[in-house]
């Protein structure tokens, strides 16, 4: 039990690894940074394969292993202290984030390999991921929050990492700032929270939720509020709508950064941390349906938009915020172990499509443009086949580690415990959009002819560091998602096994109605394979294969015909400019002529002026006094002796 | 006149200190003659001789002398603190002697001990007290004769007095150490038996022979005193007889009355301290030895009727027989019991303070004198720490013997 | 025998300290101003005294044995510091050591 | 009218006496002088209180030291007649008079306070005086560290005033 009872160790690596990297890495040579920086994370990984193995020797009754190190803050009964918990869904979370971190750190010895700044990054990227695992391990909501924030800070120094870049520094700080939003709507509801259960510690919340019925909190709505504000933080940090404008501009961060942190982990916090509140949501129908409300809208929306993208990592960016949507749509349904199941096989398709899309961007020397590209698919076989099968596992082709998550959110949506029939429809349009714009991406990128100057552009396969991290993901993109596969045949599968004791501990009791009509088996797979889901991928494929294989004018005319829609599209539906009208000027406006002008330069300054003029005057008045005379200062003493006497005597009557 | 019966104590002290007056009047004029005659013959002179027997009438010739001058006062002189000075110097100097036991306190008259004036509990503080206050007088006339070397005799004096009367001070509590009071009475007692119970030689359990201390109390008495070899402020050579330049007549006369007062007091104090006091030598198993004195006396008249007969001529031989006669008379009333009695601790007593005196006359006559600075030096840089030291392995052997049975 | 009222004694300090800020206020002399502060320091010394008697308790004693110790040890460094004055500016006029001021 | 209450007039009236001429003289060491008065005369009436030591050590630090040190001071800086000079007029005006006032204010409150009075009735009765034998043991028993702490505050003045004094070379 050694890594169980030392959970700290896990998180101080990636620490150690930041620290030593920023603070000296600057004399370093490349290999000892790498070896630094890697080492860290690998050692981290290998902490968690060794926690794993303690953690299934476990009996049930001892999981959550929580171990508390140190009291952090304590005022009146508000006490936090730095505790860490593992529980199955803990370890679904490490294992992500570890192991997508460390590929995607070999990966970036690879692609950044001839940037400046080289160690900065390394231990950014390490920063990050020690945020990211305090955020998974935190057994109470501060520390989590702090995980939290930290993350959005890295995020920040990631995204703007090549500061000389203007566009990079405002996407940077608009990153930042939009989640901010959402964070603060987190604080407010971290706070709600204590006042409601007097503790920010998972297990006694979640005790005290389980004890108290769902009508104890019905007539206040706290448990709902509590919950919508949780939620609008996970808004934020995981680019639902609306919030979602700023991962899109974050892809002015290196492409290894897009892979880990805006794919693959930190935006899937907000899952997670849906996920980790299940108890509360689960008695807050009403927060549920909004959650499964606002995933199935920026689903569908998400998917729009990237039809018409033609940057390769734009496409990917409002990809992943659909799935993103799809997650929440799951969890929104009830379907908990679903959405993380997606949220796993996500991390593993989009880190790829991203990790692929980096190589492919390496190949043509930085360009991004679709347009440009074309018929790589025989120079860069490698990157060309994992970003094939990543486009089969996200479009959901069965088979592939996209379909059993997306299929069973889907199936949740339509049958589950919470199910309904539109957000469904949604789903399933989104999931026809989305198989669309990734084959569309894959056709224009790797079919047809080249678009691009032979002469300038000199497309090579990528080294060994980064193509090998693509194959190992493109594996775990294609059977990844196996585990679930017993659901096709009506068992519940493994992985919602391994997770059930998370999200039925403190399940609210419903009425379980009988399951309607038990079909055989193997009817049930035709069904699965043959279902909705399937068809509409299909069908995307096909469109897409039409559109831009057979006849490569169509979607222009197509554009030409739906002009009012496609720019609509074309500018993401004008929302960043209606952002920009509606809060940022008036924002802006209220600011400078109100704030600065008014209550800043008149208000303050005024008061700290006055105050300072009054000083300074009444000084000048009094240093009379002060006349270098010492007799003149011992008649003041005895002046004060004379007033102390009167005191006393007259006053308090000490006489007698 | 029931205010005197309701304190007769005020009756008896006036009595005793009227009689001290007298006696002491009478010392301070003949211990001039003696010091002349000592150093006159240690340097192989026959000093005062003509003036009476012996010059035994010197001193009254001098006081004679005294009384005559002319008393100026320099001009611009504070004239208040002028004359205050030696006012103050010659009765803090005699006042001390008024704590000083000339005898054992069972001699009583009127239920109160006859040969001490004040016998305070704590007698050496006070002793201590008076002398403190007798730089004043030192200082005092140096400043107000407006003057420039009696300023510095006087900025002299009081810097000496007081640094040496820090040394003064620490010889002296070993003793107090040992006796474990400060009443000159028990103190005394403290040492009864014979000589070689005395502070200064007494090597008992818990106690420690006071020979340093009496070395360091003696030579920081010397300096105490402004006598040679430390007798800076009236160094004639460089200061012109220093403080006292600008006094003539009897106020010259009061500041070595002072002086002598100062020499006969530090002499009691070391009697008292070091030489137990009025305590005969002997052990008292010795009993025959209690007629010493009028032994003694009588000794002293055969030797003056001897004198008489064969040296003396003229009025010389006239006043001798009156000494002579008084010598036996005293001598025979001594052979009383009574008075043999009484007369056994003033004998002693006096007899060791003579012989401090004396010893006070050999360095003055022998020593020369030290510059200032080395003065300074040796006072605090020798005679400070040694007294220092004295005291401390004083106090330690005292307690070893607590810290021993503790283990 | 009788007794003298402790009150007497208290009466006979509380003047005592009181002619001492008098002269405290009243004398130019630094030195003078200085004996003035050892007055008010004996009178209060005579109260303590006073007051140990009163109570038959010895602290009060050992009290006016450590207020004597430290104004020894303050005469000795005021002193000092008077003699550098002087040495500085010619003149012990309180009133003429003025330079520090507004 | 007993022997106490006459050594205490006596002494009381001196110190008073003594006091005012410590005000009036013009001439330092007149002050000087009278200051070593009143000391005297306080260490009477502590003699008359029944503390001996205490009244030794007034005359022996005090009289024999402190003010000696005085003495030294002015003889050595050779001060003149005080010159009255009245440049602050706060002090002109209001100091003599608020002094009286205090004196007189202090006066009353001692004479008709609380304590006073209830020791007027003779509270601290006895007449013996405190041997110095129980006085050392409070010193160096209960009042031990003080007396340690006092005496470091000596060892430092006397550095203090040997770094003032010293001619800078």
């Amino acid at each position: 039990m050694f890594i169980l009872d030392h959970l700290w160790i896990i998180i101080a690596l990636p620490l150690l690894g930041a620290a030593i990297n920023g603070l000296l890495g600057k004399n370093f040579s490349k290999p000892i940074v790498n070896s630094v920086g890697i080492g860290s994370i690998a050692l981290a990984f290998l902490s968690y394969v060794e926690a794993v193995r303690e953690f299934s020797q476990l009996s049930a009754d001892q999981i959550p292993v929580t171990k508390s190190y140190f009291t952090w803050i304590t005022a009146g009964q508000f006490k936090v202290d730095f505790s860490l918990q593992v529980d199955q869904l803990t370890i679904v979370m490490l294992g992500v984030v570890t192991f997508v971190s460390l590929l995607v750190h070999v990966y970036s010895t690879g692609y950044m390999a001839h940037e400046e700044g080289y160690y900065r990054f390394f231990s950014y990227l390490n920063l990050f991921v020690f945020f990211m695992l305090t955020l998974v391990l935190a057994a109470n909501v501060v520390l989590m929050f702090v995980g939290w924030e930290g993350v959005g800070l890295c995020s920040y120094l990631l995204i703007g990492f090549w500061f000389l870049k203007q566009s990079a520094i405002s996407a940077g700080k608009k990153a930042f700032i939009t989640t901010r939003i959402g964070d603060f709507a987190f604080t407010v509801g971290i706070l709600l929270l204590f006042w409601t259960f007097n503790s920010v510690d998972f297990a006694a919340i979640f005790k005290q939720a389980a004890n108290l019925q769902p009508e104890a909190f019905a007539p206040t709505g706290v448990l709902t509020a509590i919950c919508l504000l949780l939620f609008s933080g996970a808004i934020g940090k995981s680019a639902q709508l609306p919030l979602y404008v700023w991962l899109p501009d974050a892809m002015e961060g290196p492409t290894p950064v897009s892979a880990l942190i805006h794919a693959a982990t930190m935006v899937t916090a907000g899952v997670y941390m849906v996920a980790r509140m299940n108890p509360l949501f689960s008695r807050a129908p009403f927060a549920m349906f909004v959650v499964a409300l606002v995933g199935a809208l920026t689903a569908f929306l998400a998917a729009t938009i990237g039809l018409v993208q033609t940057d390769i990592k734009k496409v990917l960016a409002y990809s992943t915020v659909s799935q993103l949507g799809y997650m929440f749509l799951g969890l929104g349904v009830g379907a908990y172990a679903s959405g993380v199941f997606h949220l796993m096989t996500h991390a593993f398709f989009k880190g790829l499509l991203f990790l692929a899309a980096g190589s492919v961007i390496h190949a043509m020397g930085g360009d991004q443009e679709m347009p440009h590209m074309g018929g790589l698919r025989n120079k860069i076989p490698i990157t060309f086949w994992c970003m094939f099968i990543a486009t089969f596992a996200i479009a959901g082709i069965p088979g592939f580690a996209g379909f059993f998550s997306k299929d069973e959110i889907l199936e949740a949506a339509r049958s589950g415990p919470n199910a309904n029939i539109w957000l469904w429809l949604l789903g399933l349009v989104g999931a026809g959009l989305t198989s669309f714009y990734m084959f569309r991406l894959i056709f224009l990128t790797f079919f047809g002819k080249p678009r691009y100057d032979e002469h300038k552009v000199h497309v090579h396969e990528s080294p060994y560091n980064m193509t090998v991290p693509l194959i190992l993901l493109a594996i775990l993109s294609t059977v990844g998602g196996w585990v679930a596969a017993p659901h096709l045949v009506g068992r519940t599968d493994y992985f919602e096994k391994f997770l059930h004791p998370v999200f039925a501990t403190y399940a609210p009791a419903i009425a379980e109605g009988a399951p309607e009509a038990m079909e055989t088996p193997g009817m049930m797979l035709l069904h699965a394979l043959t279902g909705w889901p399937v068809l509409i991928a299909l069908a995307g494929l096909l469109v897409a294969w039409w559109f831009y294989i057979k006849s490569p004018q169509t979607p222009k005319k197509l554009a030409e015909s739906l002009r009012a829609p496609y720019t609509l599209l074309l500018h993401k539906y004008y929302v960043d400019e209606l952002y920009n009208a509606a809060i940022i000027q008036p924002l802006l406006w209220i600011s400078t002529n109100v704030l600065w002008h008014v209550v800043d330069e008149t208000v303050i300054d005024g008061t700290v002026n006055g105050v300072a003029r009054v000083a300074r005057e009444s000084g000048s008045e009094l240093r009379e006094i002060q006349s270098g005379n010492a007799r003149s200062y011992a008649t003041w003493v005895v002046i004060g002796a004379v007033g102390v006497t009167v005191l006393m005597i007259g006053l308090w009557g000490m006489v007698r | 006149m029931d205010f005197i019966t309701q304190h007769p104590v005020l009756v008896v002290s006036l009595a005793k200190i009227v009689g001290l007056m007298f006696v002491l009047m009478t010392t301070l004029a003949y211990l001039s003659w003696f010091e002349r005659k000592v150093i006159a013959h240690i340097q192989s002179r026959w000093g005062p001789y003509y003036v009476g027997a012996h010059g035994l009438l010197q001193p009254l010739a001098d006081g004679v002398k005294f009384l005559f001058k002319e008393d100026l006062t320099p001009p611009g002189a504070d004239r208040f603190v002028y004359i205050l000075a030696p006012m103050l110097a010659l009765t803090l100097a005699m006042t001390t002697l008024a704590l000083i036991p000339f005898g054992p306190p069972s001699v009583q008259w009127l239920g109160e001990s006859t040969l001490i004036v004040a016998n305070s509990s704590i007698g050496l503080m006070v002793v201590f007290a008076i002398t403190s206050m007798g730089v004043y007088g030192i200082a005092l006339a140096g400043w107000s004769s407006n003057s420039k070397y009696p300023l510095l005799g006087g900025l002299r004096s009081s810097a000496q007095m007081i640094s040496y009367e820090v040394a003064l001070t620490l010889a002296v509590v070993g003793v107090v150490l040992l006796s474990g009071t400060l009443n000159f009475n028990e103190m005394i007692a403290h040492q009864s038996g014979a000589f070689w119970h005395w502070n200064i030689f007494y090597l008992g359990r818990g106690s420690f022979p006071q020979i340093i201390g009496f070395l360091c109390y003696f030579m920081a008495a010397v300096a105490e005193t402004n006598r040679a070899p430390f007798d800076l402020p009236e160094g004639e050579t460089e200061l012109v007889g220093g403080f006292h330049t600008e006094y003539s007549s009897f106020k010259f006369a009061m500041f070595f009355m002072a002086e002598y007062a100062n020499m006969i007091t530090v002499s009691c104090l070391a009697t008292i301290l070091f030489f137990g006091g009025w305590l005969s030598p002997f052990p008292e198993s010795w009993t025959f030895m209690r007629y010493l004195p009028p032994v003694g006396l009588l000794a002293l008249a055969v030797y003056l009727a001897y004198d008489t007969v064969v040296l003396a001529r003229g009025i010389a031989r006239i006043q001798l027989i009156v000494v002579t006669t008084g010598a036996l008379v005293i001598g025979l009333a001594c052979l009383h019991p009574v008075v043999l009695a009484i007369i056994q601790g003033p004998f002693w007593f006096l007899l060791k303070v003579g012989l401090i005196m004396f010893f006070y006359v050999w360095t003055r006559a022998t020593l020369p004198r030290l510059r200032y600075d080395q003065l300074m030096s040796f006072g605090w840089k020798f005679l400070l720490p040694v007294a220092l030291a004295n005291l401390m392995i004083t106090a330690l052997v005292k307690i070893w013997p607590l810290l021993v049975n503790r283990g | 025998m009788s007794i003298v009222p402790i009150s007497y004694y208290l009466v006979l300090s509380a003047v005592l300290f009181g002619l001492g800020i008098i002269a405290f206020v009243v004398k130019r002399n630094i030195i003078t101003i200085f004996m003035a502060i050892e007055l008010m320091l004996n009178a209060v010394n005579l109260a303590f005294v006073a007051f140990a008697r009163a109570h038959n308790q010895l602290d009060g004693l050992v009290f006016v044995f450590f207020v004597i110790v430290v104004a020894a040890a303050e005469s000795a460094v005021g002193l000092a510091i008077i003699i550098t004055v002087y040495q500085n500016r010619q003149t012990l006029n309180l009133e003429r050591i003025n330079l520090l001021k507004f | 009218m007993t022997l106490p209450f006459i050594v205490f007039f006596v002494c009381a009236a001196l110190a008073v006496l003594a006091a005012l001429t410590l005000i009036l003289a013009r001439e330092p060491i007149h002050s000087a002088l009278a200051l070593v008065l009143v000391m005297v005369s306080l260490a009477v009436l502590y003699l008359l209180l029944g503390a001996e030591f205490i009244a030794a050590v007034q005359i022996i630090v005090y009289a024999g030291a402190i003010m000696v040190l005085f003495v030294f001071v002015i003889m050595l800086l050779n001060a003149g007649v005080e010159e009255r000079t009245d440049y602050s007029k706060l002090a002109k005006y209001a100091g003599l008079p608020l002094g009286i006032f205090l004196l007189l204010a202090l006066a009353y409150w001692m004479l008709e306070s609380f304590i006073g009075k209830q020791i007027a009735n003779g509270l601290g009765g006895t007449n013996a005086s405190v041997s110095t034998r129980e006085l050392s043991a409070q010193l160096f028993q209960k009042y031990l560290f003080p007396f340690e702490a006092t005496s470091i505050l000596i060892l430092i003045a006397i550095l203090g005033a040997l770094v003032l004094a010293k001619k800078d070379e």
